[in-house]
């Protein structure tokens, strides 16, 4: 049996193997007439080792035996297979967030107030640790309540200069008809749509009437 | 399938098998090989997929063709079958005794003289035969995926050990839409919520434009401070304004004042005058 | 990025996934500013593959996509590495898996009709359970039974890429043509049997009391 075909045949088993495998365990794949001595196997395991180098995999000896693996350096792109979907938030957290935009300084209790519903810490914390936003003071009240408002991150994340820019609660109202005349992505969506990496955030200004800005994102994505 | 299949292990006696010629020897000349040792034909039974498969065997031993069966002579070795099978008290399945029947119908038809030879008239066999074609064909097409290569069996696909993730936490996105969508929806809410619950008069500016239309007239002039309540408090003193500039913007009233800081007065428009609409606005503007 | 390293990722990708993927998903492991186009990643697949002919390795398409796996010329020494055999299918199973590839959407009822017997719920049970065959929907007939149809499961199993891809059904003759076809393709064959065709066709044309047309047809043969 040929050195290159007890090459191409301990790479086949490692392959197929799914498991470290033995010396032994490796010599027992070949046939009574063709078995190679250990020191074939060997060479055989070196000459892989030395065509692997370049690539992305290696050939490496664990506990249990040799086995074939992706290299480390291969890592960002193995673990985007298998990078989950994030999770989506909640309609309390981003209620809450959108009360601590709007009516900023707010206190847990006044969201509640408004929401009619008690408000977790857990949002509290999300939103924090997030750095969207931050305590910004304590109400002059019994208990002193903290007051919450939104950060720069807040403002940079959606795109907006200031505050200013989020439309009013008047404008809020027709928002439908808004929304339905305005095609809207999220920011992180836009890995999605091949081009769109570059235009994902604009459609946060496009809400706020900014015609200029607006066209040459336009002009831009065509 | 060819018309004359090659002599794969055609015993002599078979080619020499007479019944094929003449219908009426079958019935005492029956093939040496149909007798196989008892204990081994139950196993040998148990290979046949139906009757369907059973009769392609039969056809298929002797090298006819499926759209040429000497039916006389299939129809005795069928039947030698199944009287095996009742002899050793096997459990007969009913489709073997169903395909009996059909093919003793057929035989007895194929023996009926025809007395005038119509075209329309159909073979007797047709249906059975376009039967064991659409088996044969999935027969073989069962065979043909067998001998696909198939995972595990032939071809082994490769996983390999995955370097080790790093966790990297993505956050969930949120789209500017979704935040205000939200913010509308908590603002809704909270409206009805004040309803219920501070028993608030709605201060609408429609509502409020119909009152001052109804407090002023063509004739007199109204003052202008006469129209707020403070006891409506701040609310009620922003929905009148915004009632009255309304109202000026549909020229529905005028807007009086001498000299600046002067009191102002307000008068209902004339009926007749649809048109001078602005006189009021730069009346204001003036001042 | 270079060509060398686009076959690369692409080659560590395929081992790791230990699944089929599509040129999507293969596409969707580079980074953003890393994106190659969708020919380069099939060149890439296409140079992987010429790499590998010599080795006994295989990167091939099936239903569900790309995947790299062991070919059928190493079974010898692959199989030599487990203990088990590879579980055989009963003939009824196949039989009945046949059907409802080169049939679907079909009824049990109409499985039992061609194969001339009834089908067991056990093997239904067990090609649902395998995932190579799932109902698709319910014929609107009385009792409305379940229609049959193969799945993607089925087509990577059997290393298909789709069902174009089946073995050709053996094709069906016309019975009423018998005699025609007879007279056009025996004399061509007569040659190789003469003596066969004539014993084992002719009782045949005996039997079918078609005087005119049969007693031509034995004439050309003659």
């Amino acid at each position: 049996m040929s050195e290159k075909s007890i090459k191409h045949i301990v790479e086949a088993v490692l392959l197929a193997a799914g498991k470290p495998l033995t010396l032994d365990q490796l010599l027992a794949v070949f046939g009574d007439g063709e078995k190679p001595g250990r020191d074939q196997i060997r060479e055989a395991i070196a000459a892989l080792q030395e065509e692997y180098a370049e690539r992305g995999i290696e050939l490496v000896q664990v506990a249990s035996g040799w086995r074939i693996q992706v290299g480390q350096e291969m890592e960002p792109w193995v673990s985007r297979l298998t990078e989950e979907k994030p999770a989506r938030y909640s309609r309390a957290l981003l209620e809450t967030l959108a009360l601590v935009a709007y009516r900023q300084p707010i206190t847990r209790g006044e969201i509640e107030d408004i929401r009619g519903v008690s408000v977790s810490s857990s949002i509290m914390k999300t939103l924090q640790e997030r750095e969207w936003v931050r305590v910004v003071g304590h109400r002059d009240v019994p208990g002193r309540p903290a007051m919450y408002g939104t950060t720069r991150q807040f403002l940079d994340y959606f795109n907006l200069k200031g505050l200013d820019d989020l439309p009013t609660l008047m404008e809020l109202r027709d928002f439908d008809t808004i929304n339905a005349e305005l095609e809207l992505t999220l920011p992180g969506e836009g890995a999605e749509a091949e081009e769109a990496a570059g235009q994902a955030q604009e459609p946060g200004l496009v809400v706020v009437p900014v015609a200029g800005e607006g066209g040459e994102s336009n002009e831009t994505l065509h | 399938m060819t018309e004359t299949p090659p002599p794969a292990e055609q015993t002599p006696q078979q080619t020499e098998m007479p019944f094929a010629y003449v219908q009426g020897e079958a019935v005492t000349t029956l093939p040496k090989d149909l007798y196989i040792p008892p204990d081994a034909l139950e196993v040998f039974l148990e290979t046949f997929e139906g009757p369907l498969d059973l009769l392609l065997y039969l056809i298929r031993r002797q090298n006819l063709d499926v759209l040429d069966i000497p039916i006389a002579a299939i129809t005795e070795q069928y039947m030698e079958y199944i009287e095996l099978m009742t002899d050793l008290r096997l459990e007969l399945a009913a489709e073997y005794l169903v395909m009996a029947a059909m093919l003793a119908e057929i035989k007895s038809r194929m023996l009926l003289p025809r007395p005038v030879e119509t075209e329309e008239e159909e073979d007797p066999r047709a249906e059975l035969v376009r039967r064991l074609q659409e088996y044969e064909r999935y027969k073989q097409a069962a065979e043909d995926i067998d001998h696909l290569p198939r995972v595990g069996r032939d071809v082994f696909p490769v996983q390999l050990e995955a370097p080790e993730k790093q966790v990297v936490a993505t956050p969930p996105q949120v789209s500017l839409v979704e935040l205000l969508k939200a913010a509308r929806d908590a603002m809704m809410r909270a409206e009805m919520f004040s309803h219920h619950h501070i028993q608030m008069e709605p201060l609408s500016v429609r509502e409020r434009m119909s009152s001052v239309l109804g407090a002023v007239s063509t004739e007199e002039f109204t003052s202008f401070t006469e129209l707020f309540r403070p006891e409506e408090g701040r609310m009620g003193v922003v929905v009148s304004l915004l009632a009255v500039l309304e109202l000026i913007k549909e020229s529905l009233i005028e807007l009086v004042q001498s000299e600046p800081f002067a009191p102002i007065y307000i008068k209902a428009a004339a009926a007749a005058e649809a048109g001078p609409g602005k006189e009021p606005v730069a009346a204001v503007a003036e001042s």
